[in-house]
């Protein structure tokens, strides 16, 4: 095996492992935060995980977007759409819930006077 | 050798994403994801998605570290009143 | 349980999902493939559409149903937002002090403004013809907006901003896509289904049947949206003070 | 491949390798100055990889990143004006360094368009570009002088 | 009819809309009117298609039909199961709008319409996922539903651990619903469709004569984590009583009744048409996975309801137990045992919601829901102290209501030795809610003892001080506050009396099943001495810890299980990790093969 396959093998799957990685330091970082804010920042970094795995999925080499404003249809081979319009939807869905987090911390902040989660000490038991 | 725009973006979400969850201070760990949505939005240009890159860059650069700083802002400004009050 | 002891969890938990992620990921077809059999199916039904950007097309009219379900989930954290940060019993309203704003600043705010607006409504508007579209064209107008904020101060932002005008224009434009969905049944097809109007000429601003509406309703309901969701955490950030008044 | 891609490779991988290294390490303000850089250096890149892969859609992700990019160290340097005004945070070499970036890779791809819709595009992508990463670095280092609270 | 499926999740959706739009001019009895219509018709809806639904109604949204077998649409399945779910979340919406009329302090002031509004988008999420046929579609409605249960949970701000109990509720069901995403974009990976059914043809074309690999187990196990965070199997199920204990009650009434159990439905409907097939996961495997985790989830669901005091915690617990038998139901993948499951959760739903129901008439009159410090005082609440009771004897299998008959007809399907489970958890559960009411509503025994010594920090759930959820305490409990639960009652005793009823579930769960076997549905000998057997079992214990406390308190074993339960949401995303892995384990054979 040469050095030049190893360097394919490794393009074919690193992007994918990429994903993985992203995924477990935000889980990583989520169970560990000392921050309710840091953590809520820590699910957006556990979701774009989700975005580059979607979108490694669906890519195909030497392929373009598949809009054709610029170019002629069949002019060129293009990725998959479908995932692109999943991610789309992903993008949108990860901004209202890291929304709706940050309202929620921003009431803990308030009624327990901290955002630590080692300093909340209600629901025990 | 196309791959190697790939590689970088990708390299370069991985690193963020590692600083985002490395820097424990909110204000900071928000100063990163800013630049995470950046990469993001790079990397999903050279996997020819510039709907997702776009979207990623309206949400992403602004609209999201706009929001974490404000409720940053809410909780230092609460937790700095309540010491004064307590002086 | 101790820091430690979670840590210990983490590992034990994170090692595991780690070699599931990797076995997974050597399995998978190798990144660049040329095999997409929906991707390219779509690529085909976007076209008998006459809809040059396919994204806008599964968006709007293949998987409509995932983009109204899309539309709802932030509808309803606007609304949920709206509700969790209403102002408490024991709060009051603290109108903010204005704010110097360097010169250079101010004048760029002021420029950019506009500009910006008009960005995101060509974005919109260019949906289904290039990347962009009724989500990143309504983010960006409605942060154009807050521009004042940062030109000027709350109290400018609040003018050129009617917060309630916008939730009403939120609630509508979401109702506007489910109407939409509604016509269709009513017309006698399916749901959603776009087959009411004339798919027009590829690549003209007018193609593609319903596509130009849906985004049209999805642009206003992501501005009104992010509008909505923006003054709230202002409102927190800079008006509302605890305790009965100082 | 060709030399665009690889041009923009070179840049982003410079632009995206030294805002990571500036924005996790260091000071407040050494990181909010990372945060504009990698605006600044990253929108040549994307207009490079539009001329690369030859689509002048993709232009509109420059155009957005030069809109909404200072907008973004802008709301920093408001928002961290407390903090700021004690570093008073200034890069004026980097900064001057990525504008001038920025407008020579406006000027080329400018050159190699020739003009038409697209070179208009371009230039004010130029424009607000260099306007926005000279303007944000200038509100950084004091551009909010009264903000206590508002 | 299949034109009119996708208007099940549209109709409320829609409704919440003009909701929002119009409500800041309406009163607010119009606002509320308006909001059980649009309940209401979704309900008629449901109903309305329910009996087309065999065969299975099978709608392309958008007019997208199949040309040569494949589409670009999205599928939407109405068969029994999917119908009955949406006509059961429709009618407890139903209720709860009906529960919450007038009195429930609903801020924002002046916005009537906000909070009828949400519950409505919670239901359109909720129907949208029972009738999804398309896996990316059957998560933005998982996110739709969570999303909107977060806002509800935390829908009373100024409470400490209302807030605090959302945010754990949020951050951990979110990260699920992203553990489900990284599983459907493997599976999109691998087979390019997003169609349930297609994705198991194309496993199945992928897998060949070679069985699953470690992608397929990869997938099932992340898309199986999401569904199970969401119905709170152990070790996932930290945030349900937190939720669930702060959210407000008509909220409850709907996150316990039909929200948790959707997780179940997801599990059953993903492994039974996703799966299933050569190219699944083989089905000793799965059997494995699902009822190790059920036998464990009822266990601790069963202990730890038994040792609250926080009565609506208590029933957060014992929704845990539950969830756990439905599992095990589920799980040993027997066309018999679906349909327990589907009856046990018909009438459990009744029986749950009727019970918080009760709870938060406590709440509302006295201020608190704790065991203790209600001592006997709600004597004179003898029509809510009534449906408490009885809810708990049928919550512990009492025939003939719909709980004692799914309890039977799945002890009978899951076999002996997990019979015991059965009959252990549902007698401690209900003897837990019936040890409530005869101290609540009767008085009975000593009044109990606060620990003495150090306080520990167990104590402090023990629901004492919580703010009533009306605008001021009530005097005199409103006619349709005392109502409901009497009508979710007898519903769920309908779904065990009413003749029939019981064969038509079990032949719409067999039709839709994967089994292709159709088994009858009858109460049987066995079934209802078993019942009687649990029913006896929690009037037993319930009389011996209201009579002789001491006998029955708190070992000192129990402790480290209740100190698991940390309020630390850092904590529960570790255990979500550990039940990843738990999962992995089990149904690691299935690629060893």
């Amino acid at each position: 095996m040469g050095s030049e396959s190893a360097v394919t093998a490794v393009t074919h799957v690193l992007p994918y492992l990429v994903a993985a990685y992203v995924f477990l330091v935000g889980c990583y970082g989520l169970a560990t935060s000392r921050n309710l804010i840091h953590a809520v920042g820590c699910l957006a970094v556990c979701q774009s995980a989700t975005y580059v795995l979607l979108l490694a999925v669906g890519y195909r080499d030497g392929g373009t977007a598949p809009v054709f404003s610029d170019i002629r249809p069949g002019s060129r081979p293009v990725v998959d759409p479908v995932v692109q319009a999943l991610t789309l939807t992903d993008v949108v869905v990860g901004a209202t819930v890291t929304a709706l987090l940050l309202a929620l911390t921003v009431q803990i902040a308030k009624r327990h006077g901290t955002v630590d989660p080692d300093e909340l000490r209600e629901l025990r038991g | 050798m196309a791959d190697a725009v790939v590689v970088v973006a990708l390299l370069a979400v991985a690193g963020l994403a590692t600083a985002a969850v490395a820097n424990r201070d909110p204000a900071r760990q928000a100063l990163v994801l800013a630049v995470l949505g950046t990469a993001l939005a790079v990397l999903f240009t050279v996997l020819q998605a510039p709907d997702v890159g776009l979207s990623q860059l309206a949400v992403g650069s602004a609209l999201t570290p706009l929001l974490i700083m404000l409720s940053v802002r809410k909780v230092r400004r609460r937790s700095a009143h309540g010491k004064d009050s307590k002086q | 349980m101790n820091p430690r002891a979670r840590l210990w969890l983490v590992v034990l938990g994170g090692g595991g999902l780690a070699a599931l992620l990797v076995a997974a990921c050597l399995r998978l077809p190798a990144f660049g493939g040329p095999w997409h059999p929906y991707g390219d199916r779509a690529v085909r039904a976007a076209l008998a559409r006459h809809i040059a950007n396919t994204i806008a097309s599964v968006n709007f009219d293949q998987r409509a149903f995932d983009t109204m379900g899309e539309m709802t989930i932030l509808f309803a954290a606007v609304l949920g937002c709206v509700v969790l940060l209403r102002q408490a019993r024991d709060e009051h309203r603290d109108p903010p002090e204005p704010c110097e704003v360097a010169a250079p600043v101010r004048r760029y705010a002021l420029v950019v403004l506009p500009i910006a607006l008009v960005t995101g409504l060509y974005v919109i508007a260019h949906g289904q013809l290039s990347p962009g579209g009724g989500f990143q064209g309504g983010v960006v107008a409605a942060t154009a907006l807050h521009l004042m904020y940062l030109g000027a101060d709350y109290a400018a932002l609040e003018r050129i901003r009617p917060v309630e005008a916008f939730e009403i224009g939120d609630a509508l434009s979401a109702s506007a896509y489910l109407v939409l969905g509604f016509a269709g049944v009513l017309a006698g097809g399916a749901f959603l289904a776009n087959t009411l109007l004339p798919y027009g000429t590829f690549n003209t601003l007018s193609s593609g049947g319903t596509v130009p509406l849906l985004n049209a309703a999805i642009g206003m309901e992501v501005a009104s949206a992010v509008v909505v969701l923006l003054a709230r955490f202002l409102d927190q950030a800079v008006e509302i003070e605890e305790g009965s008044g100082s | 491949m060709n030399g665009w891609i690889l041009a923009a490779t070179v840049v982003l991988a410079v632009g995206l390798g030294t805002t990571l290294w500036g924005v996790a390490t260091g000071p407040l303000g050494r990181r909010v100055v990372a945060q504009n850089l990698s605006t600044a250096l990253v929108c040549p890149g994307l207009l490079l990889l539009s001329q690369g892969y030859d689509r002048t859609s993709y232009v509109d992700l420059a155009l957005l990143l030069a809109l909404l990019g200072p907008v973004g160290t802008l709301v920093f340097a408001r928002l961290l004006a407390d903090e700021l005004a004690e570093e008073q945070p200034r890069a004026w070499g980097l900064t001057w360094a990525a504008a001038g970036l920025g407008a020579v890779v406006v000027a080329v791809l400018c050159a190699v368009t020739g003009p038409g819709r697209s070179m208009v595009k371009l230039l004010i992508v130029g424009a607000l570009l260099v306007g926005g990463n000279l303007l944000a670095s200038r509100a950084m280092s004091g551009g909010f002088p009264g903000v206590s609270r508002g | 009819m299949h034109r009119l499926l996708p208007l099940l999740p549209a109709v409320p959706l829609l409704g919440a809309g003009l909701l929002v739009a119009g409500g800041r001019h309406l009163p607010r009895p119009v606002a509320e009117a308006f909001g059980c219509l649009a309940a209401a018709t979704t309900a008629a809806l449901a109903i309305v298609l329910l009996p087309h639904s065999s065969p299975a109604l099978v709608e392309w949204v958008g007019g997208w039909f199949p040309k040569g077998g494949e589409s670009v649409g999205i599928v939407l399945i109405g068969d029994g199961p999917s119908l009955g779910m949406a006509a059961l979340v429709s009618l407890l919406t139903l209720a709860a709008l009906a529960y919450s009329w007038h009195y429930f302090d609903e801020p924002p002031r002046g916005h009537a319409g906000t909070f009828p509004a949400l519950i409505l988008l919670f239901q359109g999420g909720m129907c949208g996922f029972a009738v999804a046929g398309d896996l990316f579609n059957a998560f933005v409605f998982f996110e739709l539903m969570s999303a909107v249960a977060y806002a509800l949970t935390g829908y009373r701000i100024d409470e400490a651990k209302a807030v605090q109990g959302a945010l754990s509720f949020a951050l951990v069901n979110s990260l699920g619903a992203y553990f489900m995403l990284m599983g459907i974009a493997l599976l999109y990976a691998r087979t390019g469709e997003l169609a349930m059914a297609k994705i198991a043809e194309g496993l199945n074309a992928a897998a060949g004569h070679h069985g699953p690999d470690a992608l397929t187990l990869t997938a099932f196990v992340l898309v199986l984590t999401g569904l199970l965070v969401k119905s709170a199997a152990v070790p996932f199920q930290f945030w349900l009583p937190d939720a669930h204990a702060v959210a407000p009650t008509p909220v409850c009434m709907l996150l316990s009744g039909v929200m948790v159990e959707l997780g179940v439905y997801g599990v059953w409907r993903v492994y039974g048409t996703v799966f299933s097939g050569p190219g699944g996961l083989p089905a000793a495997d799965v059997t494995r996975t699902l009822v190790v985790l059920g036998v464990l989830t009822g266990a601790v669901g069963a202990v730890m309801c038994w040792y609250q005091r926080h009565i609506k915690r208590l029933l957060a617990f014992s929704t845990i137990a539950h969830t756990g038998l439905f599992l095990i139901a589920v799980g040993v993948l027997k066309a018999e045992a679906d349909d327990g499951a589907a009856l046990y959760i018909l009438g459990h739903a009744g029986v749950k919601a009727a019970l918080f129901a009760c709870a938060g008439i406590l709440l509302d009159r006295y201020g608190t829901v704790d065991e203790f410090s209600l001592h006997g005082r709600a004597r004179h609440l003898r029509g809510v102290g009534a449906t408490f009771a009885v809810a708990g004897l049928a919550l512990a299998g009492l025939p003939p209501f719909g709980t004692g008959l799914g309890k039977a007809v799945s002890e009978e399907a899951v076999g002996a030795p997990l019979t015991v489970v059965y009959v252990a958890a549902s007698a401690l559960t209900g003897a837990a809610v019936l040890r409530v009411a005869a101290r609540v509503f009767l008085g009975f025994g000593p009044r109990p003892e606060e620990r003495e010594g150090e306080e520990r920090e167990e104590d402090k759930t023990s629901g004492a001080d919580e703010e009533p959820e009306t605008r001021q305490r009530l005097v005199r409990v409103p006619r349709t506050m005392g109502t409901v639960p009497a009508v979710l009652l007898a519903a769920a005793l309908a779904v065990g009396v009413v003749p029939g009823f019981a064969g038509l579930v079990g032949h719409a769960v067999d039709e839709a099943g994967t089994w292709g076997v159709f088994s009858s549905v009858h109460w049987t000998a066995t079934g209802v001495l078993l019942d009687l057997l649990s029913t006896l079992l929690a009037v037993g214990l319930a009389l011996v810890a209201v009579t002789r406390p001491g006998l029955l308190s708190a070992p000192e074993w129990a402790l480290p299980l209740r100190r698991l339960q940390s309020g630390h949401v850092g904590d529960y995303v570790a255990w979500l990790l550990v039940g990843t892995t738990l999962l992995g384990a089990l149904a690691l054979p299935a690629v060893l093969r």
